[in-house]
């Protein structure tokens, strides 16, 4: 029999042997670390707002209208006498809902014509392609505006929107994945092992892209949340009393100079939601990264 | 007193305590005016050796301890300052990548003064004229005017030699060369080692080589230095070393070159089997098209007709870009013909699809040359394997498992390792992987893509006996694509040639490796490097001699010898 | 060069087709009689009237003879009359486009005087505590709303300190808006930028460089920043699109008199001629800035200026 | 720059034509580019203007108005009877009536008699012809207007105390001076032309900037956030100035065609679950007050003492009685959608009504839009035979209740609730000259209105009726219906 251990062979490739774990890597830089501390947090906010929160987010005259933070209530009150603690708090499920959905629509729609298009060919590539240019153009607010022109302001239609707005990017990213990914010799091994479409879509070539797709979408959720928020500002997004935080953010610039809590939190919220999700996606993108690989 | 005097130069990634030094203790010295080539398998740390005397090394490599005497300085005390007017004007340094070494934004003209100026403190116009003078020694025509033109315009080759005169234009003491023709091809590698070889000599210049390639390094050196795992294992006379071997190490390094010396694979007429793959007038351009204009298309394989039989090796060569990987890939059908027939065990697979075509693939398999990209990093090396079963149907799980481990022993591999991640295997392991996977499904033919140029030699050997073996149990063929001629010689029983999308020569192997008849094969031959310092320059043919002819004027097949044609 | 223009011309062109049909359909998605919502205000119209607008609008033929109407119109630069006071569309939107340009020109080159050299210092400072710190910055910068940071600036810089007009178009207002729009997108273009310069930074030819023993500053200078200014300059177009969008929401802030304001009123107003006009004027803007910005970076890389 | 006084607002006029538009952002520049054959008092009554005097005929049909001489167009024509007829048939014009051709009234035919004598004829009486006369939907464009190019964006010539000089659309209205200006009747104490050089109406949208710039100076006169009006009144860095007898009137009203609001009890469940004194005062403060009639104060027959006793008072266990009659209950509530339009905070206060409904078991759902698109949803909801329950904060200024017959005689302004009955009640409304019968009739007709909860009054003033003026402004005042006069405006010098 040959030599089962083969010592002879290439100790160059040694190092992708006992790679650190993915979580790991990811884990280990302090930017990682925190990125994902934040987004755990906001998580678990969110699955336990009812929990958490002291008061309902929109009760009204749970305290005195417009008091300052205090011990009981945290952030304060807003003109209605609604916890601003609480508010926050509930606001945090529907932001992470807007920028799971956002960023669903987008990722799903993206990914789903990027590898079609990289794995089809031809005419349906360049087809699937150009029209996602051509979309590409239109840019976010524009396609959130004529949108919201056609179907009325809501949340929904504003998620819609910018999830839509944000198809042409996730498929070309996953487009230039799926297409090196393809380029591979592994993936021509299975087609020469006979591998039907399906086994190569679903089996080889999507959960090869899925880890560019997760780093794209951490990203890419930030960018959602901050494009809502902004539609929510300009009256285009949720409608009261729901505690979205652009909405909560754009309502609390009445009262700038009496009540600056009002802007100052949800305005933090956002920054550090936003905030959260970018350094987790750098870091994503850095544990993912094969330079990066045996980094201690 | 040597040039460069290096003595236990320690050099590590992170932490000390955590991370073993990848080189580690070396002692090199060169002469003034000597050629010494720096040899070792893949990651023995001979890159990061030469890095460390210009101070280049990645962006978290540190020398742990260790001396590096250049003319008499330690370089390693020197400030950035300093070194930088050593560098390039004492040490020049010259890399694999030809394509990727130069900006591309830049002109070859400003990046061949720009040293000039700098280190020599050269007016524009002198500078200029230094450079064109430069460029015309290495062999590139019309200088002045290719000045102006950017990398992009230029071919690999002819990078190369721009690095070779922009290197050499300040006449440095010192040049070190890193795997400088490895991503060459063999003729145009001839030459550039001619090339360097020339102006190190005529500017007494000494050269620090490094190369994996044995038959390079007969070709060059006055003296070897062998590494291994970041330890200097044996360093001695080139000649010497070639002759009589030391270390162990070194030993089966220079057992496990192929050298166009081997006695050919012979097989007496008749030996082999029905045919089992058949390639006929077949044709593949790529390009046209074009969503708004159309392109030019090129054609990739032109009107190529061949059989491969049973228990046969058929070795297609050529230089890069000649179609090979192309013809192979039409064979397999992971290319559609655009004229022409490919009959696979006797069916027209030109045609088919969806099923049909899965029945067939399972009569045709193919290895490919990077045996790390060829397995899907997310599956495990059983499901790897395990997939032209699951794929063709008809067996049961359990059924299957066992084949796994079976076919994972006949590649030489522990059956128990089919729980483990590609990431988790060596190279050579890696690559028999793929054996064991087109042997999954009893195929009656392997395409193998160039399945050992990525692995260093000794693994090579392995790889080719075990190819060997598996076809003399089995009667497979195996259409072998490489332009390593000396593994055609090992492995092959007849050879194809190919230029520019068509086959020019065919015959037995012995017949073409020794007696080709076309220009283009003779000079393929007379390129590749003999490893045997003994008979350095040394060539089977002069090539200079050689005219190839261009190709178009091309056309007839002509036969020369018994089963033995040339296109002429 | 010409063929890669040609190109990028013909997808332009591709994107305003595609555009005009958009816009033809648009009035056809909106649930209810658009022609009866935008005139329900108007508690005196008659039927006549609305038939009129209705017929004006085309919205009396079948979708394709619209099309070649509304086509035909366009040709002719006219764009319709809004349904609130009866102006010209084109006019109107021609008028505020300039402002609207300017605002994201000014904020384009305040986000690149910034982001550009911050990011440039970053990339060649990977790794160090300004590295950290700079991006630490950028990321948030990224994260802050753009309206709050309006808000927060209207305030500082115009009230505390008086330094700058609150609002409205004269030529002093714009600072403020480009500011905002400014400050945020310098941000992205810093980040843009420093993985561009790494990317190039690791790149052999650099090592080349070095290897000739070229001081570090002429290294940045000349190799770094020229090959690293090709990456960078892609994204601008989609960057510049991207201000456009955002301008948006600082115009409405700042009483900044530009086309988003206006299609923003539309929407509200339903005015379907106005927000039709608008998004076919934004598109083309977005199509011919890119395109600009692609002749640019077709003479940056030589590969595609001799090709 | 000197002589400017600089008047912020949140939005733009739609246009200079009197004949195209209804909003109160281009009434108010109307107001000042054109002048009006009547005018109002400070109590909102008519009074004579451009006509120093009118007689009715007694039949009602026939009105005769004496002009003043010595009124003078922009363009130096003087303005006679031949402008008041040119506008009358312009806003009469068969194929481009006026969008606000029904409240001129039924008017058969204008004469003119001689230069500075007018007549109109009516197909029948028309009481609130002379209400409207002295409104700025009948502003008095000159004809020489005539065929001009651009009237209504580019030309608008009037006879008023500004002259249009140019209109940046979204931007910026520049009203010079009209040095000829004679006030006949308006309220303005100054006699002639205006004492600054020119008026710029800007539009800032954003309160906190508007806020910001009246703070830097920028601003001269503007609308405050609301906000923060309290704040300003205290710290004196602003004059605050509140318009009283706006006419506005802010109320619910309900598609009636359709469940649940077919029902009377929903809409009185409606009224008694809302407190509008305590969420105006929430919101508002002391700057708004709630309203119990269907037309404003101010306006003739506005009785707060008759309308309470007729209207549902805040009562949430009668709501919940109710409802629950109906078949709900907190655990299964009703729901129904809100629609209200953006600005004047009304999204705030529609969010405190949203939580007094809520209490009594009324799930609303808040719908924000443009009013424009608001009146057509209304219409659009009566209109429609099926769907969730919807409900509207309308808002409507009028000066005569004759806006009771605009909304509710059949067909009714929004298609909404019509009956014979009250179509009669309705058009005696019109016809009665005599002051006292008029107001019974009027009185019938409103606690028709709120008993059956067609019509919820809830508060009044409800927009742009809060003024912050910089303290150097002296003489800035607001007329009823939220005209604000610039006549008397003298700025000190600014530092
Ligand atoms: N940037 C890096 N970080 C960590 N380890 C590295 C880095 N670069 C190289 N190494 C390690 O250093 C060792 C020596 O590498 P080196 O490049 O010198 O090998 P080599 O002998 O030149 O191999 P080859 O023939 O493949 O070029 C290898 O084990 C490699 O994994
Ligand atoms: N998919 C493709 N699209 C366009 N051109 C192609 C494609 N595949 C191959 N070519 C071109 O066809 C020609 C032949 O390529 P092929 O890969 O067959 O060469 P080769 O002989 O295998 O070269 P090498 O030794 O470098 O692997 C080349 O010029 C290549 O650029
Ligand atoms: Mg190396
Ligand atoms: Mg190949």
């Amino acid at each position: 029999m040959t030599d089962v251990t083969d010592t002879a062979d290439a100790p160059g490739r040694e190092e992708r042997k006992g790679r650190t774990p993915f979580v790991v890597r990811l884990v280990r830089q302090p930017a990682g670390a925190i990125g994902l501390a934040i987004v755990v947090a906001l998580v678990a906010i969110a699955l336990l707002a009812d929990q958490i929160a002291p008061y309902s987010p929109i009760k009204m005259a749970a305290g005195r209208p417009l008091t300052s933070p205090s011990f009981e209530h945290l952030l304060g009150t807003d003109e209605f006498g609604r916890d601003m603690f609480s508010r926050i708090v509930h606001g945090a499920r529907l932001t992470l809902q807007i920028g799971l959905i956002a960023v669903g629509i987008s990722l799903t729609v993206g990914t789903l014509i990027g590898l079609v298009a990289a794995y089809a060919g031809g005419f349906v590539e360049k087809l699937l392609m150009r029209s996602t240019d051509v979309v590409f153009s239109f840019t976010e607010t524009l396609i959130a505006l004529a949108f919201v022109a056609v179907l009325g302001p809501s949340l929904e239609n504003a998620m819609i929107a910018v999830g839509i707005a944000g198809v042409p990017f996730y498929a070309r990213t996953c487009y230039a994945s799926a297409l090196g990914e393809e380029g591979k010799p592994y993936f021509e091994a299975s087609i020469a092992a006979g591998a039907g479409h399906a086994r190569l879509l679903f089996l080889h070539l999507l959960p090869n892209v899925v880890p560019t797709m997760i780093v794209i979408a951490t990203l890419g959720l930030s960018n959602a949340i901050l494009a809502a928020a902004a539609l929510s500002f300009l009256g285009l997004g949720a409608q009261p009393p729901t505690p979205e935080w652009g909405a909560m953010l754009s309502a609390g610039r009445d009262f700038f100079n009496r009540a600056p809590w009002l802007m100052l939190y949800p305005g933090l919220a956002i920054a550090l939601t936003v905030l959260a999700f970018n350094i987790l996606g750098d870091a994503l993108r850095e544990a993912l990264d094969p330079r990066s690989k045996d980094r201690s | 007193m040597a040039l460069v005097d290096i003595s236990g130069l320690t050099i590590g990634f992170g932490a000390e305590e955590t991370l073993p030094p990848v080189v580690d203790g070396v002692d090199l010295a060169i002469g003034k005016g000597e050629i010494v080539a720096l040899v070792g398998e893949s990651g023995s740390g001979k890159s990061m050796t030469a890095l460390s005397i210009v101070g280049l090394l990645p962006e978290r490599g540190k020398v742990r301890s260790g001396r590096i005497l250049f003319e008499g300085e330690d370089l390693l005390k020197c400030g950035d300052a300093q070194l930088r007017s050593v560098r390039g004007a004492r040490i020049g340094m010259i890399f694999q990548e030809p394509m990727t070494s130069l900006n591309p934004v830049l002109t070859i003209g400003e990046q061949l003064v720009e040293a000039l100026i700098v280190h020599e403190k050269l007016s524009q116009a002198e500078s200029r004229k230094r450079a064109i003078a430069m460029l015309e020694r290495t062999g590139i025509d019309d200088a002045a005017r290719r000045l102006r033109q950017y990398p992009h315009e230029f071919s690999g080759g002819m990078r190369q030699r721009v690095m070779i005169a922009m290197m050499m234009a300040l006449k440095p003491a010192l040049l070190i060369a890193d795997e400088p023709t490895t991503a060459l091809d063999v003729t145009i590698q001839a030459q550039i080692l001619d090339l360097l070889r020339d102006m190190v000599r005529d500017l007494d210049t000494s050269l620090l080589l490094i190369t994996h390639d044995m038959g390079v390094v007969a070709e060059m050196a006055d003296r070897v230095v062998v590494m291994r795992g970041g330890k200097v294992v044996e360093e001695g006379d080139c000649t010497a070393i070639f002759a009589a071997p030391q270390a162990d190490y070194t030993r089966r390094l220079l057992a496990a070159v192929p050298t166009l010396d081997d006695p050919p694979r012979r097989v007496g007429a008749g030996a082999f089997g029905s045919s089992v793959l058949r390639l006929e007038t077949v044709s593949r351009s790529f390009g046209g098209g074009g969503f708004f204009f159309a392109k030019a298309p090129l054609k990739a394989v032109d009107g190529v007709s061949l059989t491969v039989r049973a228990g046969e090796t058929l070795a297609l060569v050529g230089e890069s870009g000649s179609g090979k990987s192309t013809l192979g890939r039409l064979a397999m059908r992971l290319e559609t013909v655009d004229e022409g027939r490919v009959v696979v065990a006797g069916e027209d697979i030109t045609r088919l699809s969806g099923r049909g075509l899965r029945r067939v693939r399972r009569a045709i398999q193919m290895i490919f040359q990077d045996p790390y990209a060829s397995l899907d990093p997310r599956f495990s090396i059983g499901r790897t394997i395990a997939e032209p079963m699951i794929v063709a149907g008809g067996a049961d799980r359990r059924k299957i498992r066992e084949r796994v481990g079976a076919l994972l022993e006949r590649a030489g591999l522990a059956a128990a390792m089919a729980g483990r991640m590609p990431h988790e295997l060596s190279g050579g392991q890696r690559q028999r992987v793929a054996i064991a996977r087109a042997l999954a499904v009893n195929p009656r033919i392997i395409v193998a893509d160039e399945p050992t140029s990525a692995l260093d030699v000794s693994v090579q050997a392995k790889i080719l006996d075990l190819m060997i073996e598996l076809q003399e149990a089995e009667a497979l063929a195996y259409l072998f694509i490489t332009h390593d001629l000396a593994v055609v010689r090992r492995i092959a029983h007849r050879v194809a040639v190919m230029r520019k999308g068509r086959i020019v020569e065919l015959g037995a192997a012995a017949d073409v490796l020794e007696r080709p008849r076309h220009p283009y094969t003779r000079s393929l031959i007379a390129a590749a490097p003999v490893p045997d310092p003994a008979r350095r320059g040394e060539r089977r043919h002069a090539a200079a001699e050689i005219e190839v002819p261009a190709l178009e004027t091309a056309g007839e097949w002509r036969a020369v010898g018994d089963e033995h044609w040339i296109l002429a | 060069m010409l063929r890669f223009l040609g190109q990028r011309a013909a997808m332009g062109l591709l994107t305003i087709f595609v555009t005009t049909i958009a816009v033809t359909l648009l009035i056809h998605l909106v649930p209810g009689d658009p022609v009866e919502i935008m005139y329900a205000q108007s508690q005196g119209t008659t039927p006549e009237q609305i038939e009129a607008m209705r017929s004006s609008l085309g919205l009396d033929q079948p979708i394709p003879v619209q099309y070649l109407h509304f086509v035909g119109r366009l040709l002719q630069g006219d764009l319709g009359v809004t349904i609130r006071g009866q102006q010209s569309v084109a006019q109107l939107l021609l008028q505020r486009l300039p402002n609207t340009l300017a605002l994201a020109a000014l904020a384009m080159a305040i986000a690149t005087l910034i982001g550009m050299p911050l990011g440039f210092l970053a990339a060649y400072k990977r790794g160090t505590l300004l590295d950290g710190v700079l991006m630490v910055t950028a990321i948030a910068g990224i994260s802050i709303p753009h309206f709050w940071l309006g808000l927060l600036l209207l305030f500082w810089l115009a009230v505390d300190l008086g330094i700058l007009p609150v609002a409205g178009s004269g030529p002093l207002n714009i600072v403020l808006p480009a500011l905002t729009l400014g400050l945020s997108n310098a941000a992205i273009v810093a980040r843009m930028t420093r993985s561009a310069m790494i990317d190039v930074m690791s790149q052999d030819f650099i090592r080349t460089a070095h290897a000739k023993g070229l001081p570090k500053s002429r290294v940045l200078r000349r190799h770094v920043l020229r090959a690293g200014l090709v990456p960078v300059v892609t994204v601008m177009g989609l960057q510049f699109a991207f201000m456009m969008g955002g301008a948006i929401v600082v115009e409405n802030i700042f009483a900044w008199n530009g086309i988003g304001r206006l299609a923003l009123e539309a929407i509200f107003q339903r005015d379907y001629p106005v927000i039709q006009g608008f998004i076919l004027v934004f598109a083309t803007t977005v199509v011919v800035v890119m395109l600009a910005l692609d002749a640019v970076y077709a003479l940056l890389d030589p590969r595609i200026r001799r090709s | 720059s000197a002589g400017d006084i600089v008047w912020a607002r949140y939005g733009d006029i739609d246009t200079l034509d009197p004949h195209r538009a209804t909003s109160t952002l281009s009434l108010q520049v109307w107001s000042l580019i054109y002048d009006t054959l009547l005018a109002t008092d400070k109590d909102g009554k008519p009074v004579p203007n451009l006509a120093e005097s009118w007689e009715a005929s007694p039949d009602g049909t026939e009105y005769t108005f004496k002009l003043h001489e010595g009124a003078v167009c922009h363009d130096g024509t003087p303005l006679d009877a031949n402008d008041v007829k040119y506008t009358v048939d312009r806003a009469f014009d068969e194929t481009n009536p006026s969008v606000t051709k029904a409240s001129w009234g039924p008017i058969e035919k204008v004469e003119v008699v001689d230069p500075t004598t007018v007549k109109f004829t009516l197909e029948k009486p028309f009481v609130a012809l002379i209400p409207f006369l002295a409104d700025s939907f009948s502003s008095i464009i000159c004809n020489s207007n005539e065929g001009k190019d651009g009237f209504g964006t580019s030309v608008a010539i009037g006879s008023g105390p500004w002259k249009f000089a140019s209109w940046t659309k979204g931007d910026q209205i520049v009203l010079e001076k009209n040095p000829d200006y004679k006030n006949f009747g308006k309220l303005a104490d100054n006699p002639g032309a205006p004492y600054e050089d020119r008026l710029l109406i800007t539009t800032v949208p954003e309160p906190q900037a508007r806020l910001a710039g009246l703070k830097t100076g920028a601003i001269d006169v503007a609308e405050p956030p609301l906000d923060d009006v309290a704040m300003l009144k205290e710290s004196g860095d602003l004059d605050v100035v509140t318009a009283e007898n706006t006419g506005q009137n802010v109320f619910f009203e309900f598609a009636v065609h359709r469940p649940p609001f077919d029902d009377v009890r929903a809409r009185q469940a409606v009224a008694y679950a809302t407190d509008p004194e305590a969420a105006i005062s929430l919101i508002y403060g002391d700057l708004s007050m709630p309203e119990q009639c269907p037309i404003s104060r101010g306006v003739f027959g506005n009785d707060q003492e008759f309308c309470a006793k007729h209207r549902p008072q805040y009562d949430p266990e009668k709501a919940t009685e109710l409802l629950g009659e109906m078949g709900y209950a907190p655990d299964k509530p009703l729901e129904v959608n809100l629609l209200v339009w953006t600005g004047g905070k009304r999204d705030k206060l529609a969010e405190v009504f949203q939580a007094q409904l809520a209490a009594v078991g009324i799930k609303a759902d808040i719908q924000m839009m443009d009013i424009g698109t608001m009146n057509a949803r209304v219409r659009q909801e009566n209109e429609n035979p099926e769907g969730k329950g919807s409900m509207d904060m309308m808002t409507w200024s009028w000066y005569d209740p004759d806006i009771l017959y605009a909304l509710w005689h059949s067909p009714g302004a929004y298609r909404g609730y019509t009956s014979p009955e009250l179509d009669a009640m309705l058009e005696k409304t019109r016809v009665l000259t005599d002051q006292d019968e008029r107001r019974k009739a009027v009185e019938d007709v409103m606690a028709h209105l709120l008993e059956k909860a067609i019509h919820v009054p809830l508060y009044t003033p409800g927009w742009e009726w809060v003024f912050a003026v910089r303290p150097e402004v002296e003489g800035f005042k607001v007329a009823p219906f939220v005209y604000p006069i610039f006549s008397d405006v003298k700025i000190a010098d600014k530092d």
